[in-house]
C-alpha cells in the first residue's frame, strides 16, 4: 500500500508512484501542506515560533505561509520559549489551535516548566474543565558538528509525563496525517521531526486526512527479529533489513508512529512471532525509549523473548563537535545490521 | 484607621466593592476555622488582609472577561464570581468540586465566569493570560484578560518574557502584581534591591501604577483605567498593587507565630484593614448603615455555611477517576 | 551491619542501636550534620536555595546553618530557578561547590535548561577543561491534596540525561555518606530525597563518611523475587518482604541508592539468582527507572527471568488532590506484596 | 566614514585595541575564506563588524577576569587571549582543540586566560558570568566576570533573572549586550516594543550606558567604568553596545543574499567599519603610518596562517574518546 510505503530514495518513488498516477512529495512538504491546509480550513489554527517568517521557512516547512495567512497567523517570536509556551496554552484554552515550532528540540528545556507542569496537566488538575489542544512541532536530528546543545532528541523525557503525547512521523504521508490527527486531538501533542527525514519522499494524498494517534505499523514483513524503528531509523532499519536479507535474516520492521500512546498491541504480536527484539532510536541510551517498550513486554510474560534485546541509539555521552567523534557516536544501518547479527547468531 | 476620604464611585459600585471584600474575607476565615479539623486535605493560602484588589479589579471585569490566578487564589475566582460552593467542595475533595476533586485550593477553576485557573507554580499562569489575551484579540471583541500574581513571581523571567510579549502586540491584557512584601518567608528586599516592581513596565513602554491597596477604591480606579486602555485596544498596564497578607504563607496559621516575621509588622498592617477601611467610609457618608452592614454579615455567613454544609456533604469521586481526565476525549 | 540496616520505626532502632551504643538519627538530622560538616570542613561549599534560612529549614535539613555560617553561605534566593542554577554552575566552574536545594522537585522544570543543557555538558564540551561540582537537593514525595504540580518527581528523566548523576539515599546512612560522596564527586548530582524518609531513623556515624556513588546495597535477603525499591518504596519494600515471608515467600529487596551511574551488577546478580523482579517506585511508570532495570536485564540474556515483570509505581495520570483520589493513586506494601503475588504463583 | 574625533586614550592603548580589531577580523575572514571546502565542519558564526566590543571590552580586562561568551564568541576568545591555533585547532574538530575536539566553533573555552566558554542556548552563558562574579566575591580580590550576549539573549527570562540577582548582591560582573538588532533574521522590533536594551536595567537601579559601537574608543571607556566600578565592589553594569553583522546569522554568506534584509542596510553600516574607523583616526593622529599598518595586517595573516596550518595538520582525536569527559574524574 503506497501510504505505508518507505521510500529510500526518490528514483524508487518516481519508478513506483509515477506509474500508479499517486502524487509523491517529500516530508518537508507534506507537513506544509498540512499546516497549510488546516490554516485553511479553520480559523483558529495559528502557527508560532522562531522564524517561522524566515526565508529559511524552518527547513522549509513553513515555506510561504507568512505571506499567504500573514505574519498574525504565521508569528515570528521573542526568543523567549518558557513564556511563549504559556502564551500557546492560554491562547489554547480559550478556543485557539497554536502549533508551536521549534527549529530545535534542544530548546524545549527552556519551556520545559510550560510543557510539563502546565500544558500536560491543566485538564486533569482542572477536572477537564480545560483542555490544551496544542502541537509542539520539536525538530531533532544530526546537524554538521552541531555539538552537545544543538542536536539532542527528548522524546523519552516527554514519554514520562502524563498529559503528553508524543507522536514520531518517519515518511511523509504520516507526517502530514499525524500532524492533522495532534492538531485535532485536543490535547498537547509533542510532534518530533528528524531533520534527516526532511527530504524523504512519498506517496501523499492531496485531502486532508488523519492518521490516527497510537497506531504503529508494520514497515516490512519477517520473521526472525523484530525491528522496533523509530523515526528516522526507520529508514535506517530497512536498509539494514534488505542487508540482513541477503544472509537469509528475516526482519520485520515496526515503526510505532505515536510513542504516547504506544501501539504496545502490534509490538508485542511482532515480538510474540520473531522473539527477538532491536530497538532502533535517535536518542541517548539510558531511560529510552526502547527500555519502556522491553519493559511492556516483560510485563506481559518472561517467555517472549528467546534472545537478548538489543538497542541501537547514542551512547551516554552528550553530543561531540569533531566529524570524527560524530561518526563514532552516531549509529547507523551497519550497527543495525551487527546488533540482528548478534542476536539471531547467539540463540 | 487613616481619615476616610470622600467616596468618589457611585454608591452601589462602592456597596458592591464592600461586599465583595466581605465574601472573600468571610469565605477565609471559615477556612481558618475549620481547617484545625484535618478533613480539608489541601495546602490552602489565605489572602486574608489582601481583598481589595481581587474586589477593585473584578468590579471592572465582565463574566466574558478571563482571570488568571495563582496558589493564593480563592479571592479572586470570588470576586469574578465563582461559586463558594464549588470551591469548597473542590477544597474537600468532592466531586462536585469546581476541579471535580482534581485540583484542591491551588488550583480552582471556572471557566463559565471567566476563571482559566490557577497555577501552583509560581509565575506559571502568568503568560496564560497573555495567551488568553491573544485569543481575544485574534477572534475580536473588547474582552480583557488579568493575571493576578504575587511579588514572588516578579522574580521569574516568565514574567519579563509575558510583560514583553504583551506589549509588543499591544495585548488586552492587565498585569495584577499583588505586593505584599514576601515570598514564603523570604522579604521581598531579600530577593530584590528594592521593591518597587511597578518599575518592570518602563523598559516595555507600559503604562503602570502603583497602587496603595488598603484602599479598594484606589485600586478600583486603577484597573477602571486599565481595563479601559485594554478595552479600547490601547494595551496592557501593570498594576502593582501593594498590600499585605495575615496569615501564614500556607495554612491558617500567622507567620510570627512561626518566627517569619515581626509580630508589630502584622498589627500595623491590621490597622489599615482594606474591608474596615471602606464600610467605615461607607457608614460615615450615610450609604450604609451599621444594621445593614450586619445583616449583610450575617447572609453572607448564611451563604457560606451553606456553601461548606454543600462541601461536606457532596459525595467523594470513585476512585476510579483518578485515571480520568488525563487527556481530552472530546466534547 | 548497623550502616545497611532500615529501621522501620524509632522503637526498633532504639532497642538495637542503644544496645551497641550507637548513634541513631533522624535521616534530616543526617542531611543537615553532612551540610554542616561540609561546610566545615571546605570553604567552598555554600547552600543556596529559596527558603533554606528560613524558621522551617527545609524540614529541618538546613536548621540553624544560616546562623553558624551566615546568610552569605546559605543563601535565600529570588524565585528565579534557571539563573540561580545558572549562577550556581557558573561558581561551580571557578572553584566553589554550591549545593542548590529544591523544597520541591517540581520547580526543577523551571531549570532544566541549565540542568541539562549546562551543567550536565560543561564539562564534556570543554573536552574536560570546566567541571561542574555542584549538588542538586531535590525533594519528592507525597504532600496533602498538594496535587499536579507539587508532588511529582522526575528522577527517570534526570537520568536519560549523559553528564547528570542522580543519588535517591533511602536511609540516614546513606543520605549523609551519599551526600559527602556527591559534594566531592566534581559533577552534577541530583540529589533526590523523599519527604517521607525524613524522620526515618538510623545508624548514621559521626565523622565525615562517603557513600560511594554507583554501588546498590541488598537490605533484605531472598530467594524467590527481587524487588528493587527506590528510595522511600525501600521502606514499603521491606514492610512487604515481611508480609510475604509469612507467606513463606522470600523476598530480596534491593536500593540501587544511585540510578546514575547505576549498579547493574548488583541487580543482575540478584535477579539471577530470584529469577523474579518487582521494581518499587515512586514515579509515573511510562518511562520510568523500572523499564531501564528491565532493559539492562533483557541486554544481558533472556533466560533470565522467569515470570513477568512487576511496576508498582504511579499511575500515568497527573496527581489529584482529593484524599480519596490521592489513595487511589500512591502504591504502597499491600500493592508490592500483591505484585510478588502475581508473577510467583504465576509461574 | 564619520569624521574622527580626537584619540582621548595612551596611543599603546589605542594601537592594542587596533590589533586586537584586526586579529579578529583576519581571523574571521579566514573562515570565510576556507569555510567553502567544507572541511571545517562546525557552524560558524562570524562577528565580523562587531570587532570593536570584543577588543574594547577585553583592554580592560586582566588575564585572572573571566569572561563568558555564545555562539558568536571567537571574537571576545581572540580578545581574551585565547590561542588561534587552538580555536582553529577546534573548529576543524582536532585533538588539540581549545575543547579537544568536543565543542566546535560554539563552544571555545580557555581557562588559562579566563574564557570560561560560551553556550548555543541564547542567554545560557548569562548567570554562569553572574556565578563567577559571586565565586568572586565569596573568595574576595578585585577580579571581575564578563558576560556577553546578543539582544536576542534580552528576550529570555534568564538574562533578567541574571540582572536582579547581580544586581541585589553587588557583583562584580559587566554585562556586554552587543546589540545587533537581530536574532537570525528576526528584527529586533519584531520581538520587543522598542530597541533600547539600556533600559532593562533601570528596575535594579543598574548603572547602564547606551553605546555606540563603531567607535572602539566609546567602548573602551564605557568598559572602563564599568570595570573599574565592578573593582571597586560597587556592582554590576548593563552595557549596550549597539553594532551590526556584516554576514549571515551562520556561515560566511551575507544576509541579503538570502533575502532577510535589505542590502542597503549593510551597505549603510559596512561605511562605518569600525576597524577602518580607529585605523585611520591612529593614521590622522599619526599614531601609526601606512606602512606600519600594512605590515600589522601581515603579521597577522602569518600568524594567523600558521594557525591554520597547525589547526590542519593536528591529528584527530580517536574515535574511542567519544566516550571520555563525560565525567570529571579528578584532577
Ligand atoms: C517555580 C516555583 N518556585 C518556588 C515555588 C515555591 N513557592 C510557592 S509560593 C512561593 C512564594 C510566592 O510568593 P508571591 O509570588 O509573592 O505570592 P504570595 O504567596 O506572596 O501571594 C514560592 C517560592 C513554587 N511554587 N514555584
Ligand atoms: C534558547 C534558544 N532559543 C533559540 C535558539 C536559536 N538561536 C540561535 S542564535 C539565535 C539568535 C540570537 O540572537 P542574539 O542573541 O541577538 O545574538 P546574535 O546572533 O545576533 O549575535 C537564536 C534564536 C537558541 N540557540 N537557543
Ligand atoms: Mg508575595
Ligand atoms: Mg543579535
Amino acid at each position: 500500500m503506497p501510504w505505508t510505503k518507505v521510500y529510500l530514495n526518490v528514483e524508487e518513488m518516481a519508478d513506483t508512484l509515477q506509474k500508479e498516477g499517486l502524487r509523491g512529495i517529500s516530508y518537508h512538504e507534506a507537513i506544509l501542506e498540512a499546516q497549510a491546509q488546516a490554516m485553511e480550513s479553520d480559523d483558529r489554527v495559528f502557527i508560532m515560533g522562531e522564524g517561522v517568517d524566515d526565508p529559511g521557512g524552518i527547513f522549509g516547512t513553513t515555506l510561504g505561509l507568512a505571506e499567504r495567512f500573514g505574519k498574525d497567523r504565521v508569528m515570528d517570536i521573542p526568543v523567549a520559549e518558557n513564556a511563549m509556551t504559556g502564551i500557546a496554552i492560554g491562547a489554547a484554552t480559550v478556543g485557539m489551535k497554536p502549533v508551536f515550532v521549534h527549529m530545535r528540540n534542544d530548546f524545549l528545556p527552556m519551556c520545559m516548566d510550560q510543557l510539563v507542569n502546565h500544558a500536560a496537566k491543566l485538564c486533569y488538575m482542572t477536572g477537564g474543565r480545560l483542555h490544551v489542544p496544542l502541537v509542539v512541532r520539536a525538530i531533532i536530528g544530526r546537524g554538521w558538528g552541531s555539538a552537545a546543545q544543538h542536536a539532542q532528541a527528548f522524546h523519552a523525557l516527554f514519554m514520562h509525563i502524563p498529559g503528553l503525547k508524543v507522536v514520531m512521523p518517519s515518511t511523509p504521508y504520516d507526517a502530514k496525517g499525524l500532524f492533522l490527527a495532534a492538531l485535532d486531538d485536543g490535547n498537547p501533542v509533542m510532534f518530533i521531526e528528524h531533520r534527516w527525514t526532511f527530504n524523504a519522499v512519498g506517496y501523499v494524498p492531496e485531502e486532508m486526512y488523519r492518521v490516527p494517534l497510537g497506531e504503529g505499523i508494520i514497515r516490512r514483513e519477517g520473521e526472525d527479529v523484530t525491528i522496533v524503528a523509530l523515526s528516522q531509523q526507520v529508514y535506517e532499519a530497512m536498509k539494514a533489513a534488505a542487508i540482513l536479507e541477503a544472509d537469509g535474516i528475516s526482519v520485520e520492521v515496526v515503526d510505532p508512529r505515536t510513542l504516547k500512546p504506544l501501539d504496545e498491541e502490534l509490538i508485542l504480536s511482532s515480538v510474540s512471532k520473531t522473539r527477538r527484539l532491536v530497538i532502533a532510536d535517535v536518542a541517548h541510551r539510558t531511560g529510552s525509549v526502547g527500555a519502556e517498550i522491553v519493559c511492556r513486554i516483560a510485563e506481559t510474560s518472561a517467555d517472549i523473548l528467546v534472545a537478548p534485546i538489543r538497542r541501537v541509539c547514542f551512547p551516554d555521552t552528550p553530543i561531540p563537535a569533531s566529524p570524527v567523534l560524530e561518526e563514532a557516536f552516531y549509529p547507523g544501518a551497519d550497527d543495525i545490521v551487527e546488533a540482528v547479527r548478534e542476536i539471531v547468531k547467539g540463540s | 484607621m487613616p481619615e476616610a476620604t470622600a467616596l468618589d464611585i457611585p454608591a452601589d459600585i462602592a456597596i458592591r466593592l464592600s461586599r465583595t471584600m466581605m465574601l472573600i474575607r468571610q469565605f477565609e476565615e471559615k477556612i481558618v476555622d475549620v481547617y484545625g479539623v484535618q478533613d480539608m486535605k489541601t495546602p490552602v493560602h489565605l489572602c486574608i488582609g489582601q481583598e481589595a484588589i481581587a474586589a477593585g479589579v473584578c468590579e471592572n471585569l465582565r463574566t466574558d472577561d478571563y482571570i488568571l490566578t495563582t496558589h493564593r487564589g480563592h479571592g479572586h475566582c470570588l470576586a469574578k464570581g465563582a461559586s463558594p460552593r464549588e470551591l469548597y467542595a473542590e477544597f474537600y475533595g468532592r466531586r462536585q468540586g469546581c476541579a471535580r476533586g482534581k485540583g484542591g485550593s491551588m488550583h480552582p477553576v471556572a471557566p463559565e465566569c471567566g476563571v482559566l485557573g490557577a497555577s501552583a507554580i509560581v509565575g506559571g499562569s502568568l503568560p496564560h493570560a497573555v495567551g488568553a489575551a491573544l485569543a481575544i484579540k485574534m477572534q475580536g471583541g473588547d474582552r480583557v484578560a488579568v493575571a493576578f500574581f504575587g511579588d514572588g513571581a516578579t522574580d521569574e523571567g516568565v514574567f519579563h518574557e509575558s510583560l514583553n510579549f504583551a506589549a509588543l502586540k499591544t495585548l488586552p491584557v492587565i498585569f495584577v502584581c499583588e505586593n505584599n512584601f514576601y515570598a514564603v518567608s523570604s522579604p521581598i528586599l531579600a530577593r530584590r534591591c528594592n521593591d518597587n516592581i511597578v518599575l518592570h513596565a518602563q523598559p516595555y513602554d507600559m503604562p503602570n501604577e502603583q497602587v496603595d491597596s488598603m484602599d479598594v477604591l484606589k485600586v478600583y480606579h486603577a484597573a477602571h483605567r486599565a481595563v479601559a486602555r485594554a478595552r479600547a485596544g490601547e494595551g496592557p498596564t501593570l498594576l502593582e498593587c501593594r498590600t499585605y497578607r495575615w496569615k501564614g504563607h500556607v495554612g491558617p496559621e500567622a507567620d510570627h507565630e512561626k518566627g517569619c516575621r515581626p509580630k508589630e509588622e502584622l498589627e500595623d498592617w491590621m490597622q489599615r484593614c482594606p474591608v474596615e477601611y471602606l464600610n467605615q467610609l461607607l457608614l460615615a457618608e450615610g450609604i450604609i448603615t451599621e444594621e445593614a452592614l450586619a445583616e449583610s454579615t450575617r447572609e453572607i455567613e448564611r451563604e457560606l455555611d451553606d456553601a461548606l454544609e454543600f462541601a461536606r456533604q457532596c459525595p467523594f469521586p470513585d476512585p476510579r477517576e483518578v485515571l480520568e481526565n488525563v487527556y481530552y476525549t472530546g466534547a
